[in-house]
């Protein structure tokens, strides 16, 4: 069931290096319910943060082969099988010509496909209280914001807040945003 | 709206269970509607009252019917009573062809331009308004009994009896006078035969029975009414079971008699008789060759005609005329001189046509027999039109009736026929439309196309053929015979009256049904014609067995009478003195005037078929143009289409030019039957009217070897060419196969040399049953073009207009390359070639070969198509399916034939819409050249009417295919083989020459099959491996003396 | 979100794929069902079928069954040409001179006859114009063992008329209706059969 | 302090590295890149720069300019109608030439549109960092240059409104599909895959801009479109974990797709039996023009974007010289394709094919042949000289003539093959007609104004990329309690 508020621990730095050296030290620390809100992709987070790869590469392999198939199965069905016609001398199985549209059909699945996946899958990979979206925080703008949930095993308000200000992150606050959190 | 917390997830705005089925069932309503609403539009299907017994087994068939048509025997097919098309009745042996004008003529008889009904035209004085038959029929009877004798009867050629003996008839009757004015007679030949043997009655040469076949100017080919073409085509093969022909041709346009020539020598008009009388000269006087030899008379007459002299001034090789007369010598008894065609009607004409007796006599082809006798063809004269001009303007004659005959028009300037027209007190036109002359006339009194009358023809070889309607007259029409018959009635003719009578009482027995013979007709002609025929066949008309007599007759289309008188006696030398006052060629540029080849003398003028038929020679339609020599065009620094003034002293006429291959450098050209000014809105207007530099001289009028000037009139009128490009290197393009006789007997496949196709990537597909295959004979193919117009009424090709020819939207399925062969360059290549280079036009190898859709097994076209609007049949055919075409024009780009057509315009329907018009005023031209009523009733049902947008091209008339096919299914042969010979493709009907072969490739026996297999078939562009169905057979020129 | 709303979403989704396939088939089925109301209404159960005598309660004995008249008596071409045709108004009166006098559609009929009108039946079975159908060479079609193609029997082996396999039991009809799609894929169906080998090239039936 | 501080203006720019005397591991010069952001922008001031235009009121250069192309586009609907209601016949195609305008505009759209996906990806996955400042722009370029390019084959058929035939769908008629051996229904397939490919792999790269705009959205409205536009996006490392892998995916797939596309294109010509169109040097011949022509309007557009929306501290002086370099490059390579066709055409000894390349370099089309190879093959050669590569007006000049060449090429290529082919009797000539140059304009027309809706509603520069590239030291602000101190707008969350 939806929480009906969230709860968690705030604080931002100014630089990428700021906000990857405070996530080793989160990570390090044991936190498992923390996240980064980043205006753009600071490299090296990931890592830093203790998360594995993006598994989003399968889906696209999936997709890719069921593209091909898809389209090699369409054509073949087509031209061999449901009514093969005679095309300028050509056989029915004229295979060499069903080369492009097997390739295209292939990249438009594994492409729309993982387009739309990796969407879906931003917004499923998440945290118990993933952060609320706080405008003045200036996520998006310059500031990297490290958030750390109240559902974390580990938290303790005191000692979370005073790790977090150990860090060296500005503007350490409580957030208990209640119910719908409608902009 | 979604929050912008991404972990509250409220309420959605999704359609709640209330919702949805509210969405789903507006959504089942909106199917509903949609499925209402595109239910098949409810249709009429209108049964007979009471459908006639006759028609018990063809509703939705072919009927075919004989008949005749200005002197041509032709078959006219019908679908549901509505005539589609004319083609040569198999099996003819009338000596006449059939011309493009005649297969045309379902053109003319759907003519919406034609007069509906009488007029009163009161001389141009005001708007034409309606009359009635019955006022315009009681003035003329009046008019005719009260001129007697200063009543005259204007006519064109006529070739029927039973219209003669009416006219006669009226004549005893009341005095009226006929004069009959054909404005291409050659009278030159009928006076020379009169100098020779006595007798104005030309023979007919017989072409097959010729080895060596001299022209002197002939036009044999470019008249095919007059049936040359199978005969000559006969030995025209090199395998010709009695040998291949050689044609030498010594002219100075080139024709397309003379493009069929395996030598051409080019000798202007004017001087041609000259040279006709060296020949003589050199075989009677220097090699004493013939009966005729050292006679003393002829010895005089031929003594300023020595070969060399001749050759001189004729610019010509004198080495090349002597090995000419050596061929003419060597065969003797075989050989054959042919004069006339338009070098005829120079003022030298009856001397060229006499020197050619001359020729003809020393050579022996009287002797052995290369002459028939035929019928004397019944043509008017200049002189008596000139003489009732006179007549006219004296006020000598009282009640002029013109019928078949446009004098104002096509009648010599000199004449000022329009003038003359003006002293007569009563003028009645007998034409089809208001034409030039008409408007003359006080009334218009619309004659029924041959089509809608009856009406009957005397044929060459003494065949007498019925001319039977074939459609009731669409509009308020009469025949000429019915016309004449009654008035003969009303005037007290006991054979008309007789004929008005029996024509009455059919009128009054009501028709009935179910009766197993058709109803008599109610039309006075046809028991006028019945009365006479029983005369012609010595039978009693009630007899029954002048009733199965006239029905063979009806159903063979001719009956033959007895052969025409043997051919007249003896060759009287003194004739030869017609050479002796020869009259001197014309000093400078001379001018041609010659028929155009498919308009004639123009009286079809306002047929779209003939317009934009593209004359074979030069490729133009819709209009004509001054033919220079390329060498005089070249250093007058002239373009194609340049506006130059043709000045003949009496008259001038601005033309475009046209750089004319093969022309003497002396000689200009311009057809005649142009540039018409009220035969409709499709004719008028279109090319330069020649007529009027036509000059009368004495009682012969001179169209040729009029000395001209000519000078850049400014200005520029593009010309409707059919063809882009004229030349071809055959080193670097070899796709037209051609030899020379000698190179074929040393290898029977020389001539077809083309580079091979790579291995294929495939293996085949197989052709089970059928596989449609053509073979085109190239040797016997003149280039005529009948199969052109053949294909475009068979298959509903709309015409596109002058301006849809020049902006390359050509619409006919077939079409006729006409190509100059440029001589070889080992292996040199200039590009020039592509732009005529004068070594290749001046004395041109002309090449033509018919090209339509190669139904290639691996035709290119079928690949690109993404809509599967057209792929390969089981039996071999490229299928060029309309309603699934949606126009990427794919497939005519990759077809390397260009043979596809795109539909640019809606051509089958006239869109009346105000906006659309003014958008594009080109589709009221359409409109005007293809939708107008009842021009649709030309169609064949049989083949879809395209519509825009999409592509169409030659289905080796699948509807002709498809039809045998069911055929044999009704006769209980599903499933088999069709039978070679079972299916006729309208080209192959329409070829006179029997150039085309179609059939089934898969049976071994099949003339296809044979043809295919010879040595001599070449299938066209291996090197791409399209693998064409058309097999083309080298054409050989006979290179052999 | 919760399984009531996905199951809503679900269902929308189902809906709309079904209604647009519902709508797309109904489209190319357009012809099949059609049925429409003639000028006279002629009931072709009366005609062929056998003569059921029957005794009124006036005690009139009236024919409530066919006439056993054959197809081909009035729609003449099928076996001869490309069209089946609609009978002339003449055919009609080959019997209602002396037939059925008096009633009402008989002498609407006859109306039509006296004034020498056709009369403008609805046409019913309708091709595109694109497509040249030709009964003869259906109804003549025979296999290698020369048997009939369109067999003269149904399934069971129980006598059929051919005119049946596209056509339905128009005997029993009170009013033709199109009994089957009369669609490209339908005339396909046929064709693609071994044993009817009518061929499958577009220039069979277009051209 | 970060020498990039240093470059306050694009007028600074050199083009060489910036050297830092004495600043080198061993005491040498440090010779590092100029900045790809000058201005000495902070972070917020991207936002502010780039959303900007989104935000205010049009000006009134955006609105003449948007004027002139709606206008444009009228021209386009107009001439679009009278050819659907007339017929094909009012524009020039005849027989031979049977395609004409519509396909050379759809060559050289589709052309075009291939400079945006390339620029984006390829330069992405060769790690090119200038590629930020225009990726956007060009993306959206590429976008709106296959809209119209996707009119071109509707519109070109004889009969446009059956143009949903070519969609496999199953239907009663047999079932009918479509052939697919014919390059049109690969085309089909090519452009619609590369069509949604690109505008996902673009909207792909707009979500975390979309954030930014709804984060400093005023009206709540706005905020809630831009919201529902970027799918909520918050810029937590778990959406950019998976974002950033897709969008290498993506940048990976469009690579060989924006090959493939314009090989499937040119296989229209070069699957055909045509001299001149069936060669095999088409695919990469083709590719490149594509590159050629599509780098040429990139550089056209941001020289606009430089100079009427400032966006000059963004697409630098340097990004134009990158661009002028590449123009060089594949204009060379367009030239070898140019010159190796005749050599191929030559040693083929094909008489068919020799014929068709000499008409068409000295035929009755050689101007048009001049022309191509002028602009496309001599005109970039000037970009041998630095000054020229980073004058404005040259690269913009050089720009259009060189989709100008492009055209022709196609042009040439169309034409030429087609008017004289194997039969000579078939030869003819083709001329536009009214209707052709309207069209032509007209789709113009559409483009600019999607080009200019797209610089009013959406950031016309990919802003979080452009942040990656720029050095913190200098970018960052100061860090202070309350957040961003750039961000005035935007209402606090929650209340």
């Amino acid at each position: 069931m939806m929480p009906t508020s969230t709860r968690g621990l705030l604080g931002h730095f100014c630089t990428p290096d700021e906000a990857l050296a405070a996530a080793a030290r989160v990570r390090d620390a044991g936190y498992r319910h923390f996240d980064f809100l980043t205006p753009f992709p600071v490299h090296g987070m990931e890592e830093a943060m203790g998360q594995k790869r993006s598994w989003i590469p399968w889906v696209t392999g999936v997709l890719a082969i069921c593209g091909i198939l898809f389209a090699l199965g369409l054509q073949y069905w087509a031209m061999v099988f449901d009514w093969p016609l005679n095309h300028g001398g050509k056989p029915f199985n004229a295979w060499p010509a069903f080369i492009p549209i097997t390739f295209e059909a292939m990249v438009f699945w594994a492409a729309l496909g993982s387009a739309v996946v990796a969407v879906i899958a931003g917004k499923r990979d998440t945290i118990p209280q993933p952060p609320p979206l706080l405008v003045e925080t200036g996520a998006t703008v310059d500031r990297f914001v490290l958030w750390i949930s109240a559902t974390d095993p580990r938290w303790e308000p005191a000692e979370v807040e005073a790790f977090v200000r150990s860090l060296g992150a500005n503007g350490v606050r409580f957030v208990d945003v209640s119910g719908g959190n409608d902009a | 709206m979604r929050p912008t917390d991404p972990h509250e997830r409220p309420e959605p705005t999704a359609l709640d269970r209330r919702e949805f089925l509210r969405l789903g069932g507006t959504l089942a309503a909106a199917s509903a509607l949609a499925t209402t609403g595109c239910q098949p539009p409810q249709e009429a299907t209108i049964p007979f009252h009471d459908m006639p017994e006759s028609l018990a087994d063809g509703l939705g068939r072919a009927r075919f019917y004989r008949t005749v048509l200005a002197g041509s025997p032709v078959q006219v097919t019908t679908r549901e009573g509505r005539p589609i098309l004319v083609a040569p009745p198999p099996d003819d042996r009338s000596g006449r062809g059939v011309a493009l004008r005649h297969q045309a003529a379902i053109m003319d008889l759907y003519d919406p331009d034609r007069a509906r009904h009488p007029l009163a035209v009161r001389r141009g004085q005001g708007a034409p308004v309606p009359a009635s038959w019955a006022a315009i029929e009681t003035e003329a009877i009046d008019r005719l009994r009260r001129a007697g004798s200063r009543a005259v009867l204007l006519t064109g050629p006529l070739a029927s009896p039973g219209l003669a003996a009416a006219i006669a008839a009226l004549g005893e009757r009341t005095g009226l006078r006929h004069v009959a004015w054909s404005p291409l007679a050659a009278d030159a030949a009928a006076r020379a035969w009169e100098h020779a043997f006595g007798e104005p009655r030309p023979a007919r040469p017989r072409l097959d029975r010729a080895a060596v076949i001299l022209g002197l100017g002939a036009e044999f080919l470019d008249r095919p009414e007059e049936g040359f073409e199978p005969e000559f085509a006969a030995r025209r093969v090199p395998d010709a079971e009695a040998g291949m022909s050689r044609f030498i041709q010594l002219e100075g346009r080139l024709t397309l008699t003379g493009a069929s020539a395996d030598e051409r020598l080019r000798v202007r008009d004017s001087e041609l008789a000259a040279v006709a009388a060296g020949l003589a000269h050199e075989l009677v006087v220097g090699r004493g060759l013939g009966p005729l030899a050292g006679d003393p008379e002829v010895a005089a007459a031929l003594a300023p005609f020595p070969l060399a002299t001749v050759a001189e001034r004729a610019g010509l090789d004198a080495a090349r005329l002597g090995a000419i007369a050596d061929e003419l010598q060597a065969g003797a008894g075989r050989a054959l001189v042919v004069a006339g065609g338009s070098a005829s009607s120079t003022a030298q004409g009856p001397a060229l046509e006499l020197a050619a007796l001359l020729l003809n006599e020393t050579l022996g082809a009287f002797a052995a027999g290369l002459f028939e006798s035929a019928a004397a063809p019944a043509t008017g004269t200049a002189g008596a039109l000139a003489a009732l001009a006179a007549e006219l303007r004296d006020g000598k004659v009282e009640a002029l009736f013109i019928a078949g005959a446009n004098p104002v028009y096509d009648a010599p300037a000199a004449l000022d026929f329009a003038t003359a027209l003006e002293a007569v007190p009563f003028v009645l036109s007998l034409a089809d439309r208001l034409d030039e002359t008409s408007r003359y006339a006080d009334y218009l009194a619309p004659a029924s196309h041959p089509f809608e009358c009856w009406g009957d023809a005397a044929l060459p070889r003494g065949l007498f053929a019925v001319q039977q309607p074939v459609v009731q007259p669409l509009h308020d029409t009469r025949g000429l015979l019915d016309l004449l018959v009654g008035w003969g009635a009303a005037l007290g003719d006991p054979a008309a009256s007789a004929a008005v009578a029996a024509a009455a009482a059919a009128l009054a027995t009501p028709p009935e049904p179910a009766a197993a013979m058709p109803a008599p007709s109610p039309s006075p002609a046809y028991h006028y014609l019945r009365a006479e025929w029983a005369a012609r066949l010595a039978l009693d008309p009630a007899s029954p067995a002048f009733r199965t007599a006239w029905e063979e007759t009806l159903r063979e289309g001719a009956w033959q009478g007895p052969a025409p008188a043997p051919l007249p006696g003896t060759f009287a030398p003194g004739a030869a003195a017609l050479l002796a006052g020869l009259p001197p060629p014309a000093t400078g540029l001379e001018l041609q005037l010659y028929p155009h080849l498919a308009l004639g003398d123009g009286r079809s003028a306002n047929n779209g078929w003939l317009q934009e038929f593209p004359d074979p020679i030069t490729r133009i339609s819709w209009g004509g143009a001054l033919s220079l020599a390329p060498r005089r065009f070249d250093e007058m620094g002239l373009a194609n289409g340049d506006l130059l003034l043709v000045d003949a002293g009496h008259a001038q006429v601005v033309a475009p030019a046209y750089r004319h291959a093969g022309m003497h450098y002396d000689q200009v050209a311009l057809p005649l039957g142009l540039g018409r000014t009220a035969c409709g809105v499709i004719g008028n207007g279109t090319g330069p009217d020649a007529w009027p530099l036509r000059q009368l001289a004495g009682d012969q009028i001179v169209a040729a070897g009029l000395p001209v000037t000519i000078r850049r009139a400014g200005g520029h009128e593009a010309l409707a060419f059919a063809q882009g490009s004229d030349v071809i290197d055959r080193d670097r393009r070899p796709i037209v196969p051609f030899t020379t006789r000698s190179a074929w007997e040393s290898d029977p496949r020389a001539g077809t040399e083309q580079q091979e196709g790579g291995p294929s990537a495939w293996p085949a597909h197989d052709y089970p049953a059928e596989r449609w295959a053509m073979a085109i004979d190239l040797s016997r193919c003149n280039g005529c073009g009948k199969c052109v117009l053949g294909c475009q009424a068979e298959n509903n090709v709309p015409v596109v207009g002058r301006l849809g020819i020049i902006e390359g939207r050509e619409m006919s399925w077939m079409r006729i390359d006409r190509y100059y062969d440029a001589p070889r360059r080992d292996g040199r290549w200039g590009a020039e070639v592509w732009d005529g280079p004068l070594a290749v036009v001046e004395e041109p190898q002309t090449l033509f070969e018919p090209m339509l859709c190669q139904h290639c097994a691996n035709a290119p076209c079928e690949t690109v198509c993404p809509f599967i609007a057209t792929t390969h049949s089981a039996d071999g055919l490229n299928q060029q399916i309309y309603n699934r075409c949606v126009g990427t024009r794919y497939c005519a780009n990759n077809c390397p034939f260009k043979v596809r057509r795109f539909n640019f315009w809606e051509y089958s329907t006239a869109r009346e819409s105000a906006l659309f018009r003014w958008l594009e005023p080109r589709l009221s031209r359409h409109a005007d050249l293809n939708a107008r009523a009842p021009m649709q009733m030309k169609n064949n049902p049989e083949v879809t009417v395209r519509s825009r947008g999409v592509m169409e091209k030659c289905s080796f008339c699948i509807q002709r295919i498809m039809a045998a096919r069911a055929a044999a299914t009704r006769a209980g042969r599903s499933g088999q083989r069709l039978p070679d010979g079972a299916v006729v493709p309208a080209c192959l009907e329409a070829c006179p020459t029997g150039a085309i072969v179609f059939g089934d490739l898969n049976d071994p026996g099949s003339a296809v099959a044979r043809l295919a297999a010879q040595p001599r078939a070449m299938r066209l562009l291996a090197a791409i491996g399209v693998e064409p169905s058309i097999s083309y057979l080298t054409k050989v020129r006979n290179d052999k003396a | 979100m919760n399984g009531r709303r996905k199951l809503v979403r679900l269902l929308v989704l189902v809906g709309l794929v079904a209604a647009t396939g519902a709508l797309a088939w109904t489209l190319s089925n357009a012809r099949q069902g059609y049925e429409p109301r003639q000028p006279i209404s002629f009931r072709h159960t009366r005609m062929p079928g056998a003569p059921d005598w029957q005794v009124t309660d006036a005690g009139e004995v009236v024919n409530a069954g066919g006439y056993d008249i054959p197809c081909v008596y009035c729609h003449t071409m099928p076996y001869k040409g490309r069209h089946s045709t609609v009978p002339s108004t003449a055919v009609c009166m080959n019997c209602h001179q002396s037939v059925g006098l008096g009633k009402e559609w008989v002498l609407r009929m006859q109306e039509y006859w006296e004034r020498g009108q056709p009369i403008p039946w609805v046409k019913v079975h309708d091709l595109p114009d694109f497509v040249y159908y030709d009964h003869s060479a259906h109804l003549n079609a025979r296999d290698a063992s020369g048997a009939l193609k369109l067999a003269e029997h149904d399934a069971e082996g129980r006598p059929m008329v051919a005119c049946q396999h596209c056509h339905g039991d128009v005997a029993a009809m009170e009013i033709v209706s199109v009994q089957n799609p009369f669609n490209m894929q339908w005339c396909l169906d046929c064709h693609r059969k071994p044993e009817m080998d009518g061929g499958t090239d577009c220039v069979v039936c277009h051209r | 302090m970060s020498p990039w501080a240093t470059v306050q203006d694009d007028s600074q720019l050199t083009g060489r590295p910036l050297v830092v005397p004495g600043a080198g591991p061993y005491g040498g010069d440090l010779e590092i890149p100029e900045p790809l952001v000058t201005g000495g922008k902070k972070w917020a001031d991207v936002d502010r720069d780039i959303c900007m235009h989104a935000e205010r009121f049009p000006t009134r250069r955006w609105w003449l300019a948007f004027g002139v192309a709606l206008a444009l586009l009228g021209v386009l609907v107009v001439s679009l109608a009278v050819l659907i209601y007339s017929g094909m016949g009012v524009v020039g195609v005849n027989h031979p030439v049977g395609w004409g305008t519509f396909i050379i505009n759809f060559v050289f759209w589709i052309g075009i549109g291939h400079a945006g996906t390339l620029i984006s990806a390829v330069l992405y996955l060769f790690r090119q960092p200038w590629r930020t400042g225009i990726n956007r722009a060009a993306e959206a370029m590429t976008i709106f240059a296959v809209a119209c390019a996707g009119i071109f084959p509707i519109i070109h058929l004889g009969r446009a409104w059956f143009a949903y035939w070519l969609v496999p769908y199953p239907n009663a008629r047999g079932p009918l599909w479509v052939n697919f051996t014919s390059p049109l229904a690969w085309d089909i397939f090519a452009i619609s895959t590369y069509a949604l490919v690109s505008i996902a792999f673009w909207y792909l790269g707009l979500l975390p801009d979309l954030a930014t705009v709804r984060d400093r959205a005023t009206h709540p409205w706005r905020r809630r479109l831009y919201n529902a536009l970027s799918f909520g996006w918050t810029g937590s490392q778990r959406m950019w974990r998976h974002y950033e892998a897709a969008y290498m995916i993506l940048a990976g797939l469009a690579t060989p797709l924006v090959f493939s596309v314009h090989t499937i294109v040119s296989f229209d010509f070069a699957t055909s039996v045509m001299p001149g169109w069936h060669t095999t040097i088409f695919p990469p011949y083709f590719v490149i023009g594509a590159i050629f022509s599509g780098f040429a309007m990139v550089i056209t557009l941001m020289t606009f974007m430089r100079g009427y929306f400032g966006m000059k501290n963004y697409i630098t002086t340097n990004h134009m010289e990158a661009m002028a370099k590449i123009l060089m490059f594949t204009g060379m390579m367009v030239g070898f394709a140019y010159t190796t066709e005749f050599f191929m055409a030559w040693y083929s000894g094909s008489e068919w094919e020799g014929f068709v390349f000499k008409n068409r370099a000295f035929g009755p089309y050689g101007w048009a042949y001049a022309i191509m190879f002028t602009c496309n093959a001599i005109v970039p050669q000037l970009f041998w000289w630095k000054k020229l590569r980073r004058h404005t007006w040259v690269l913009f000049t050089v720009s259009i003539l060189v989709n100008v060449g492009m055209w022709f090429e196609r042009y040439v290529i169309v034409v030429t093959s087609l008017h004289r082919d194997y039969l000579p009797s078939s030869w003819g000539m083709y001329s536009l007609t009214f209707w052709d140059y309207s069209i032509l304009i007209g789709s113009f027309g559409l483009f600019f104004t999607l080009f200019l809706l797209f610089v009013r509603v959406l950031p016309v520069v990919a802003i979080s990329e452009v942040k990656g590239v720029m050095d913190p030291r200098v970018a960052r602000s100061a860090p202070t309690d309350s957040g961003a101190a750039a961000v005035t707008a935007g209402a606090a969350p929650g209340a």
